[in-house]
């Protein structure tokens, strides 16, 4: 056994710190610290930097302009990222569409969408949950039904992340009811200037707007802009769901979590005693850290199978329940050191003589409580569970 | 042994619940709760109109109520619609005006709003650890004073010749932090230099402690209410909500969950009924502490078993998820108190 | 609300204590808070005082000579006898059979029966479980054919607890295989030395014995020996199971259980420090203590319900789960603050000089394996979530 | 970065996997751990004849091991088989006569067994803590000595100038009390008055703790195995077993705790692949407090998801289910070595 990257891929790790500590903009890695949402503009700036570099599609065969990097890689990247506070990639275009375009889509439709998710010139979103569709995708009502050299939309989806940014929508939508379920699904581009397309924010528990519900009247979406063939886009949804589950432990976000949290913990006091010094909260904090270095280990274990093997095993989504447990835990733990602190809204904490704790703090019981959300979208836990109930016991 | 409510704390309980259920519904709640200032002063009359503010002191005093089940016969209703009201801070000074020999009904009628100062910012939960030194006029600081943005008055704690006194001091007087906080009401920061305070009493640890567990007790018993609130919803929720061609409540997975969830809510209500019996300091600590973590499950679950939904602002379940689990850091969390219980044993 | 009991319980309180105060002989007193099994003399001896006070058969009316007490009172004699260290009432023909003979038996039966169990003369058995019918019950398969005046009896039990010395098994045994499950199914009373039985002990995980199978081939039951109609022992089983489930919490076993560890750790030194005092040990065993002390005031809750109408309810399920829950975690501290004597196979320790532990904690690993038993047995903890699924929550 | 093992090791591991399911059937364990001596003298010969003493020292040492990955792979396979076999000792005592320069060939043989002696009754886990005296003769107490039963030489702790040093002491020479654990094996009493004893390391800290380590490592990957063997009975079971019409594998909330199960056993063999890989203090003990928690709960849910039968003598789980619990409690229990690495944050 052995534990350690190869020379290669240190020599990789090291590039990877070196361009962050170069290129990494100071004052968006302070606002990803601070735990607030990172704005239009900043995601944008990063986007840019990276494509600079020719490590903005990492996934992406040279061909079209990525690196494409291998699991380990990536992993690498993923963990440097996260402890230097780089704002995450957004995955819409660049994960997820551009992948499914490179291998189901046209020539033409490579050659015209590819190049403008790189520049970023197509802002993407999701269009695959619905009100009565989300861990149970196959249910999906949204129609489209052709109309000459059209087809005309109507329906609704929903936790549409970022969809109040986006120009394009990729969506599951429904071209035949009279099969099962699965079957009768096309996978359709569809531009959000369109008209009859109206997109409502959807707040959620701790105030944040980053999901929307996304309502088509009547939309009319060129034929050109199928992918794949009519009626079996469920073989293009299971690709972008099966493909990409390198980097769902979260490895990096969670080291990051818990140096904060242990920070925090090096600089409180209550009642002259540091807070790291009491022996309850320093057991608490220690069984969580097992479990992190345990899962960093798990996780490499998957990295060189994935990579011994060229995919990603099922193995997988254990790693993705451990990991929003982890997380979760670190997130719980960070809110409760601060104490009675915690509760402040965010944005109307008490300035100057009157702080209640250091403004870096201010997101801490937000960040609880909007991570909440990483047990349950992207496939709950409870999925999870299902697919290794199968794919791994076969009960 | 009787575990009914008497008739008179039911009809209490009847009648809060029935005036809450009519003025804060959760959409007038949501509006009041998270702007400043982080309450509704009709409502607040409304609430003192009804007399709840005379459960918490005895005849004695002036009041009606003043035992343990008064504070758990109206903090239950509380904990079900979710009142952002600033009541903690009356169940907590009521019985510190009663010790002071000082009038308590402009607390009955709800003309003046109290709020205990206790907790300092390097020392939290413990009133014994404070530094603010007492006499005429007070200078320190203290934080997380719920209610004290629409305080008319602050109870505070100071230490004297050793002993650990109490002081009342006129918000009017007082420099006033106020800040919204993310489950919805609000808090105070108190910035005292020099201001002049009023000697309620002298050796006041005793009296402090007792008034902070009744403030313990109270947020249990929210705790509770609320509790019962979110195992309600997520009850029917997964009665009605269908995934793969059938109700998600016949998935055996989450049945179990729900059976675990209902279980250890009635065990936080069986403890909280014991705290609000025997009124110490050690009970209620067990209390507080099995209480916060009981919560914290119910919220996290709660929300797990929903789904989306659960995490959205429009969705009721968000806020009382919030509440359930913030409440833990107020007056000690779960894990000061678990250490207050430990250190009984030595 | 009033926690108390009211001056009549507390009297029967005091009367109680005095009773064990005077009655239960000491030596047998050191054995149960030893952890050790009881032997057949001591529950004998044990019965025949109870009797002699005429509390032995507590759920039994008057008029077959017992006190008929309540919910109430039979839970404070359950709390003061485990706390005094009493042996355990053998519930097979006390709770049991009794109540059964005396709803559905005839009145040859109650006259023959019930006499004979007071007075110690027949120790009977349960046969219900079979190798493919725990939980699934009314899946039995033991077949009994009417032949004359006989039913022969072919079949095998198992988990029969302390079968080993008994005089009588009552047993349910598949009359009619026609229909549903449920039905066909009868309840018959056999003598122990009809030839055809034959008991092989069932060894437990910590080495004992208490519970066996029993094997019947050909074995001729008189017609007389069954209780209630033929096919229709269900509704006999239905009757036993449900209606003896107050002290299912086990909470006066909680309280003797929590008092030993405590006391354990007052006298155990690690590396200078007492173990009470360790931050950790002491929150853990706080945390249980709450649980227990909540579980106290959830039981009174029950039994005032239980008083009121006259029945227990299906939240009794719920006092079943977390009152072995309860039990299972002190026996897990208990196990863990002896450190590595905990390991000493009993009876093997070595005394004197090179004594690990005192005779006392011999046991403590071993009950900690036993008592898994208690969460599985009687019902285990899923079977009671699926009938609070079923009864409560209506899922 | 590679998971796989060398090819010399998996060799090692294979026959030793071999010679162990041909002569360590669960039925002859079951005879052989149970009874004095708690173990198979013709067993621990096929196990040295096999070599895998060899794995306990670096070649430097005439051994051809000695790696954190060596104790893994023999561990594993010894777990998997429940071999009672007083491996332990021999595996932490290697390092330490390599250390003090003593000649291993009648470890390597089989022909000595060596037994650790640190603990003391009032100082279990902690060498520091005890208070034996050293010199020529040791005077004092040592407890819970694994395999001391059959050992043929103790290397004991006591304090010497205030240091710690290590002393060998023959088993003939000494006052031994040998005792069975609950869990088969078997461990001894050491009672030293006026024993003559030889010094072996001086200043014997560091290697003891170091050696200390080693055990727990080598306890964490028995654990491995014993634990990979319970998830694989346990599904067998719920594959076969059929209640209530079906198996009981269908049942959903059975299926998730399964997955719950396979998950933390998953994270118990990372953090000992770790422990294996770095061999430092601090992650021997994150490694044996995990493994610790894991192993126990594993152990109480294959006995639970079983029903009754996981709880009978002649079932095999039973005994890998009391392997698992109990061997928490050697070289120091979850909460010992969680509350060392919680002072590693001070």
């Amino acid at each position: 056994m052995d534990l350690s990257y190869s020379p290669q891929e240190q020599a990789f790790q090291a590039e990877v710190r070196q361009f962050l500590a170069d290129e990494l903009p100071g004052d968006i890695a302070e606002r990803v610290k601070a735990g607030g949402e990172v704005s239009k503009e900043d995601t944008e700036r990063w986007h840019a930097i990276l494509q600079s570099r020719g490590w903005l599609a990492q996934t992406w065969p040279e061909a079209y302009g990525g690196p494409e990097w291998g699991p380990v890689e990536r992993h690498i990247f993923d963990e440097e990222a996260a402890r230097a506070y780089a704002p995450r990639i957004l995955p819409f275009g660049l994960q997820m569409l551009g992948p499914v375009l490179i291998k189901f889509g046209s020539d033409e439709q490579k050659a015209h969408y590819l190049p403008r998710i790189l520049n970023g010139t197509d802002w993407w979103c999701q269009g695959y949950s619905e009100p009565g569709a989300g861990s149970d995708l196959a249910s999906l009502k949204t129609r489209a039904v052709r109309d000459g050299d059209h087809y005309v939309v109507n329906g609704q989806k929903t936790w549409t992340t970022l969809g109040q940014y986006a120009d394009w929508i990729f969506c599951l939508v429904r071209t035949d009811a009279s099969g099962k379920p699965q079957e009768g699904i096309s996978f359709l581009l569809i531009d959000m200037k369109t008209p009859g397309i109206e997109v409502r924010p959807i707040r959620l528990i701790e105030g944040g707007h980053e999901v929307n519900e996304v309502f088509f009247t009547d939309v009319r979406v060129p034929v050109e802009n199928l992918v794949w063939k009519e009626n079996d886009g469920w073989t293009v949804a299971k690709y972008l769901l099966t493909h990409e589950r390198t980097g769902i432990a979260g490895v990096g976000f969670s080291i990051a979590a818990f140096e904060r949290v242990k920070a925090l913990a090096e600089r409180t006091t209550r009642g002259g005693k540091r807070l790291i010094d009491d022996p309850l909260f320093a057991a608490r904090l220690a069984e969580v850290e097992m479990d992190l270095e345990a899962m960093k280990i798990f996780n490499l274990r998957m990295l060189a199978e994935a990579q011994r093997v060229g995919h990603p095993g099922v193995e997988t989504s254990m790693l993705k329940i451990r990991g929003t447990e982890v997380r979760q835990a670190l997130n719980d733990l960070y809110r409760r050191a601060l104490g009675p602190a915690a509760a402040v809204m965010p944005g109307e904490a008490p300035a100057g003589n009157a702080a209640l704790l250091a403004p870096e703090d201010e997101g801490a019981a937000a960040s609880y409580f909007n991570n909440r959300k990483i047990s349950i979208f992207g496939g709950s836990n409870e999925i999870q569970k299902n697919i290794l109930t199968k794919a791994m016991l076969e009960l | 042994m009787n575990f009914e409510m008497t008739d008179d704390r039911r009809m209490l309980a009847d009648s809060l619940g029935k005036l809450l259920s009519g003025r804060y519904g959760i959409e007038h709640r949501t509006r009041v709760a998270y702007a400043a200032p982080y309450h509704d002063p009709e409502g607040w009359e409304a609430l003192a109109e009804l007399g709840i503010l005379y459960a918490f002191a005895p005849e004695e005093a002036g009041g009606m109520g003043g035992a343990g089940f008064d504070l758990l016969a109206v903090f239950e209703q509380l904990g079900a619609a979710l009142c952002p009201e600033p009541l903690l801070g009356a169940a907590m000074a009521a019985p510190l005006l009663a010790a002071a020999g000082d009038d308590l009904e402009p607390l009955f009628s709800g003309a003046a709003r109290y709020a205990l100062a206790v907790d300092e910012p390097e020392a939290p939960w413990d009133p014994q650890a404070g530094t603010t030194e007492g006499g005429d006029r007070l200078t320190g600081r203290k934080t997380a004073i719920y209610g004290g943005q629409v305080a008319t008055e602050f109870l505070v704690t100071a230490r004297k010749a050793g002993r650990l006194a109490l002081y009342a001091v006129k918000a009017e007087e007082a420099a006033v932090t106020p800040w919204g906080m993310i489950d919805g009401g609000g808090a105070a920061e108190l910035m005292l230099d020099g201001t002049p305070a009023r000697l309620l009493i002298e050796d006041a640890g005793e009296a402090v402690a007792s008034a902070l567990d009744r403030g313990r007790l109270a947020l249990c018993a929210e705790a509770v209410g609320a509790m019962d609130w979110c195992y309600a919803t997520t009850l029917d929720y997964l009665k009605s909500r269908k995934q793969f061609g059938r109700e998600i409540g016949k998935f055996q997975a989450l049945q179990h969950r729900m059976v675990e969830m209902k279980t250890a809510i009635e065990q936080a209500r069986s403890i909280t009924i014991l705290a609000a019996d025997r009124m110490d300091g050690r009970t209620t600590a067990m209390a507080k502490s099995l209480v916060g973590r009981v919560a914290r499950k119910v919220s996290e679950e709660a929300i797990q078993l929903h789904g989306g939904i659960g995490m959205t602002w429009e969705y009721p379940l968000s806020h009382y998820a919030k509440r359930l689990v913030m409440l833990d850091a107020q007056l000690g969390d779960a894990d000061f108190h678990t250490a207050r219980v430990a250190a009984t044993y030595a």
